[in-house]
């Protein structure tokens, strides 16, 4: 190959001088033919984790629930009582900026499909969103088309969608965040399968739509930065079908609980490629492939276009070759083809086939195992926005209830089914997300994490808040965080000042999870959400799953009954000052996160008393909007000024950590006797009343703060509504 | 003998476990039957057709599930009396087989909407003992298509027969006469949009879904 | 032979869809009188007689694709 | 003067509908060798000029009816 056909070869396939070498060497020879397709699929950042496996690692940790962990499709846990969960968060950034319904869609499928393909029934949803301002370029119409695609897929499938969050800022504008979440279970006897092919002389068989030539090199396109032209470059959408993976979910956990099956794996990124070949290398075992096999939608494929399609709804399974008929006739019923397109080998190599040439012989370990390792250069962390002391003010209630940031997310939860499965007890209107697990009557807990704004301010402190912050709005309802997922959203790994970040936020986050005894079990990476050069906010997405025994008498998340009292639990590590209103974000103070840990735990105890009825964790805009969104209907509260709150400002005063309680005149007592010897302080702040909120004597009507907290997103999206 | 109710499954039904759960909830026994097959009404004191997304929605919702061999036995089962009720899209499947009068369209706010809605009971349909005229009940709805519509003068047809049995006490979703659910004129074939399968337990947020299925199945 | 079956909604029930494409229309500009918004089937018919291929379009149209009750339909020969 | 708007998907783009309506097809012995499923569109535009009706509607379908990205679309004067 002349050097001019190389380079053109490097840019088809995006792999560069060093990647290319080392191929040579692992070969022996430099790689020909489909070759290059394969290593440009699976040595993308989408599929290799190049610049992050190192840091991964840090993730390590495991608790004795832990069945499944980083590695798998999807992590698992042991709730016991015959209960497990799967579950797993995944990004579809760049789809969804190109066409945001279609993205947001395929983004709900593919996770989907993470998780029913170990054997467990999809049983909720949940979805975090990034976007720019209102007045982006095309915003309005990115928020309204992700939203309906995520309600048009998900409502269709049939998996309730429960929670989610929603985030606003002008480092979105050019790249939103579409991030999903999807929890399965499995009940008594529900195997846990694996993607390990096995036993040679069995079949592999794919299932369910066809192949076309939708989003050939998509993964390897994910895996760079947008450029200008990027709007025109694309490559057939993928479309998603939801009714197909309805019947791909109850046909395959069907041949799985049957035990018709020895492994089974969707096609994800890079498509056949990757699921065939993590099988193979996962199992050992060599794989014998016949691409001329492969259904396919649009008759010119060749065998490239094969191997990299990412048409969606699509499985591959291993099966004894005695149980193929049996897992057509499953198939069959629900509505659904199976084929052979290949056999396991004795050997370690795959071998593809077209019609009848073997035109690629290699051992997948060369492609998955042997993928290149950056470790990119990073500075170790310094907090720049850490100040002597506060520099600005806060913002004012009013403000906040109809900014972006504050308004109501009711216009997008409403169009997400959330209940259909019979189980929902907490919708998206709460903090937390509650699923009733079905035979053992308990509650699984869910709740997403990681707030931009503090992201911006630190990204050591964010890394600690994304786990920190969902733990504590779950023990603040009386559930014990288990484990949590992630989806680590940043901008170009080769500055170092993303990379940083990167660092800081992930020993941060594994740091917090250690002290939680919450690990990480499952998560992605999407880097290079750079657009023209310009970078989102780092986002570690999160998500903590938690339990509690009993789905009766979980705390309220709105006062429920007029004259109970109002408690304020503050540990004060942190005050701050966000960046809305143009603000140069700053803190002061220091946390101590083994501290917080140990708080929570008390949190957790406190919200299990009997005379607490209802709690909130205080976040974004601090106490002042956090008191109004436990206002409900008539029930709102009057709450004085105090040591908790010295003047006016301080109600919009932004910290970690604080948690506000109402109930009975006797909690404080309980409360006071819990936080003894903590450092921390418990103070009753007020009292629920009617039709209004009154904050050190300034009285609003509640009703009008009800119209601004609605109308506030119609008026930052006029166009949606 | 336990009473057995027939839960009707077709390809992209996503409501039959909860509505199972429901069944069993009230003690009774519940059986699928699947799309492709037909049944002996006798086995059976009830049919229930759950909502979902049978064929994706596609086309039209409930159009291709309307055509499935098992809805020539619900057919005959609805024509011989047994009490059959459809929610959500099965009311959809129901009207396109022509079971039920009128048709389910498009939300006029384009949207899919799920949230917990007042219903006020109008007329009672010939099984709803459980049920007073005139009470309200408070269930989720879930649909993106549940705007009912009905030409005028089979709207004075249904009205004189008694056949609106259910409304919204705000119209969520543009409906004709704030219209719910409606029944055939013989009374035993009702659909409804909103979900009594969602509301069961207090867990779930509300239990007046045990009504309307207690006078469907006792 | 390829067949198309134009589906609009029946004047008298109120086209969501089309209300809101007026109205974004008239937000830029680009006022219509009306505007309709129904579905269009396209029907690839193992049949090379155009009679008897509308024919069977027809008998397919009125077993599925189109609702009397709230839609009207009209068949076209598709010429390419 | 009433001009159609006929939307399809594109060709080498999944037509979910299409496929499904295909199968149902077939299960009731209607077979056809191939269903697309798209929109109709149907806009009344204040103008008598055939061609300018036409450009006006090529403009509104460019605008906001069609997404290029998986759809084509065709245009037709309604006779009536
Ligand atoms: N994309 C979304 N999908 C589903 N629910 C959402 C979404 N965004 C926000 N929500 C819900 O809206 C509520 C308010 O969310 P958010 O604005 O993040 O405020 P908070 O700080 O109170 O969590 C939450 O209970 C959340 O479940
Ligand atoms: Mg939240």
């Amino acid at each position: 190959m002349t050097e001019q056909e190389l380079q053109t070869h490097f840019k088809k396939y995006r792999l560069n001088r060093g990647e290319y070498d080392r191929i040579c060497s692992l070969l022996g020879r430099p790689p020909r033919g489909v070759e290059w397709a394969l290593f440009s699929a699976l040595w993308s950042e989408h599929c290799s984790y190049k610049s992050s496996r190192l840091h991964l690692k840090k993730f390590a940790f495991k608790s004795k629930r832990v069945l499944q962990a980083m590695g798998e499709n999807a992590g698992v846990i042991d709730l016991g009582q015959g209960e497990k969960v799967a579950f797993k968060m995944e990004s579809h950034n760049h789809p969804s900026f190109i066409e945001p319904f279609q993205g947001a869609a395929t983004g709900v499928g593919g996770i989907l499909r993470d998780i029913f393909t170990m054997g467990a029934r999809p049983i909720a949803l949940a979805n975090y969103l990034c976007f720019g301002e209102p007045s982006a370029k095309r915003m309005q119409t990115l928020v309204e088309g992700v939203v309906s695609g995520i309600s048009g897929y998900g409502n269709c499938v049939g998996v309730p969608t429960v929670t989610g969050q929603t985030e606003f800022h002008s480092s979105y504008n050019t790249n939103i965040l579409v991030n999903a979440l999807a929890v399965g279970l499995f009940c008594d006897g529900d195997p846990v399968v694996t993607s390990n092919a096995r036993g040679a002389g069995n079949l592999v068989v794919y299932v369910g739509a066809k192949t076309g030539r939708d989003g050939v090199h998509g993964a390897s396109m994910a895996s760079e930065a947008f450029g200008a032209e990027s709007e025109s470059k694309r490559p057939t959408i993928q479309i998603g079908d939801p009714f197909m993976e309805k019947l791909l979910i109850e046909s395959c956990l069907e041949v799985m609980k049957r035990d018709l099956v020895v492994a089974i794996q969707d096609m994800g990124a890079a498509g056949l490629t990757s699921s065939s070949f993590e099988m193979a290398a996962k199992g050992g075992v060599g794989f014998r492939i016949h691409l001329d096999h492969v259904p396919l939608r649009d008759s010119s494929l060749g065998p490239e276009e094969i191997l990299l399609s990412e048409s969606q709804e699509r499985m591959l399974l291993v099966c004894e070759p005695g149980k193929l008929e049996a897992i057509k006739a499953v198939f069959h019923r629900w509505g659904l083809d199976a084929c052979s397109i290949g056999e396991v080998t004795t050997g370690t190599d795959v071998e593809l086939y077209w019609k009848g040439d073997l035109i690629c012989q290699i051992d997948p370990k060369l492609l998955t195992d042997n993928a290149p390792m950056y470790d990119r250069p990073y500075d170790s962390w310094t907090a720049r926005n850490k100040k002597q002391s506060l520099q600005a003010e806060p913002v004012a209630l009013d403000k906040s209830l109809r900014s972006v940031e504050g308004t109501s997310r009711q216009w997008i939860y409403q169009q997400y089914d959330q209940r259909v499965g019979g189980a929902t007890v907490r919708d998206c209107e709460h903090d937390v997300a509650v699923v009733r697990l079905p035979h053992s009557g308990r509650a699984l807990g869910l709740v997403l994490g990681c707030r931009p704004s503090i992201m911006r301010l630190d990204a050591r402190l964010g890394g600690y808040d994304a786990a920190f912050y969902p733990a504590l709005e779950l023990a603040a309802k009386g559930f014990q965080a288990l484990a949590m997922t992630d989806c680590l959203n940043f901008g170009n790994p080769e500055k170092p000042e993303i990379m940083s970040e990167f660092v800081a936020s992930v020993d941060a986050l594994a740091d917090a999870a250690k002290l939680l005894d919450a690990p990480v079990i499952s998560g992605n990476v999407s880097f290079y959400n750079e657009t023209l050069k310009q970078n989102i906010t780092s986002t570690p997405a999160t998500g903590l799953v938690g339990l509690r025994d009993n789905v009766d008498s979980i705390p309220s998340s709105h006062f429920n009954q007029n004259c109970e009292r109002i408690y304020l639990w503050r540990f004060d590590a942190i005050q701050m000052v966000g960046d809305q209103l143009g603000r140069n974000p700053h803190f002061t103070g220091d946390m101590n996160p083994a501290q917080v840990a140990q708080w929570l735990g008390l949190v957790l105890r406190a919200s299990h008393l009997p005379n607490i009825h209802a709690t909130k964790v205080v976040g974004k805009f601090g106490l002042g909007y956090a008191l109004y969104r436990m206002c409900q209907g008539e029930l709102g509260a009057r709450v004085e000024l105090g040591e908790w709150a010295p003047d006016l400002a301080a109600f919009g005063q932004e910290r970690m950590y604080e948690v506000l309680f109402s109930g009975s005149q006797s909690a404080l007592k309980d409360l006071t006797e819990l936080a003894h010897g903590s450092e921390t302080s418990v103070w009753d702040i007020g009292g629920v009343t009617r039709g209004e909120l009154t904050l050190g004597g300034e009285r609003k009507d509640l009703s009008a703060l009800h119209g601004l907290y609605r109308g506030g997103w119609s008026e930052n999206f006029p166009g949606l509504s | 003998m336990k009473k057995t109710v027939g839960i009707l499954r077709f390809l992209g039904t996503n409501c039959d476990r909860d509505v199972w759960q429901s069944v069993e909830a009230l003690g009774l026994e519940a059986q699928w039957l699947w799309f492709e097959d037909q049944f002996r009404c006798e086995d059976f004191t009830a049919f229930i057709v759950p909502g979902g997304f049978s064929y994706g929605d596609y086309l039209r919702c409930g159009a291709l599930a309307a055509k499935a061999p098992v809805m020539s036995s619900l057919r005959e089962a609805a024509a011989k009396g047994y009490p059959v009720l459809g929610i959500c899209n099965g009311f959809q499947i129901l009207t396109e087989a022509g079971l039920l009068p009128g048709a389910l369209v498009r939300n006029e706010s384009r949207k899919f909407i799920d949230k917990w809605v007042e219903l006020k009971i109008a007329n009672l349909a010939g099984w709803a003992t459980a049920l007073r005229s005139g009470e309200t009940l408070r269930l989720p709805v879930a649909h993106g298509e549940g705007r009912f519509y009905v030409e005028d003068d089979e709207l004075k047809r249904m009205h004189d027969q008694g056949q609106v049995w259910m409304t919204y006490v705000e119209n969520i979703n543009g409906s004709v006469e704030a219209i719910a659910g409606v029944s055939n004129r013989s009374k035993n074939v009702c659909g409804m949009m909103p979900h009594p399968e969602r509301a069961m337990f207090s867990w779930m947020g509300g239990e007046d879904g045990r009504s309307v299925l207690n006078s469907l199945l006792r | 032979m390829k067949i198309g079956v134009k589906i609009l909604p029946k004047n008298e029930v109120l086209d969501t869809q089309g209300r809101t494409v007026e109205n974004t229309l008239r937000a830029h500009q680009r006022e219509v009188n009306q505007c309709r918004v129904g579905k269009y089937v396209q029907l690839d018919i193992n049949e090379s007689d155009e009679t008897k291929a509308l024919a069977r379009a027809k008998e397919i149209a009125e077993f599925v694709l189109y609702n009397p009750l709230i839609e009207t339909y009209e068949l076209e020969v598709v010429k390419r």
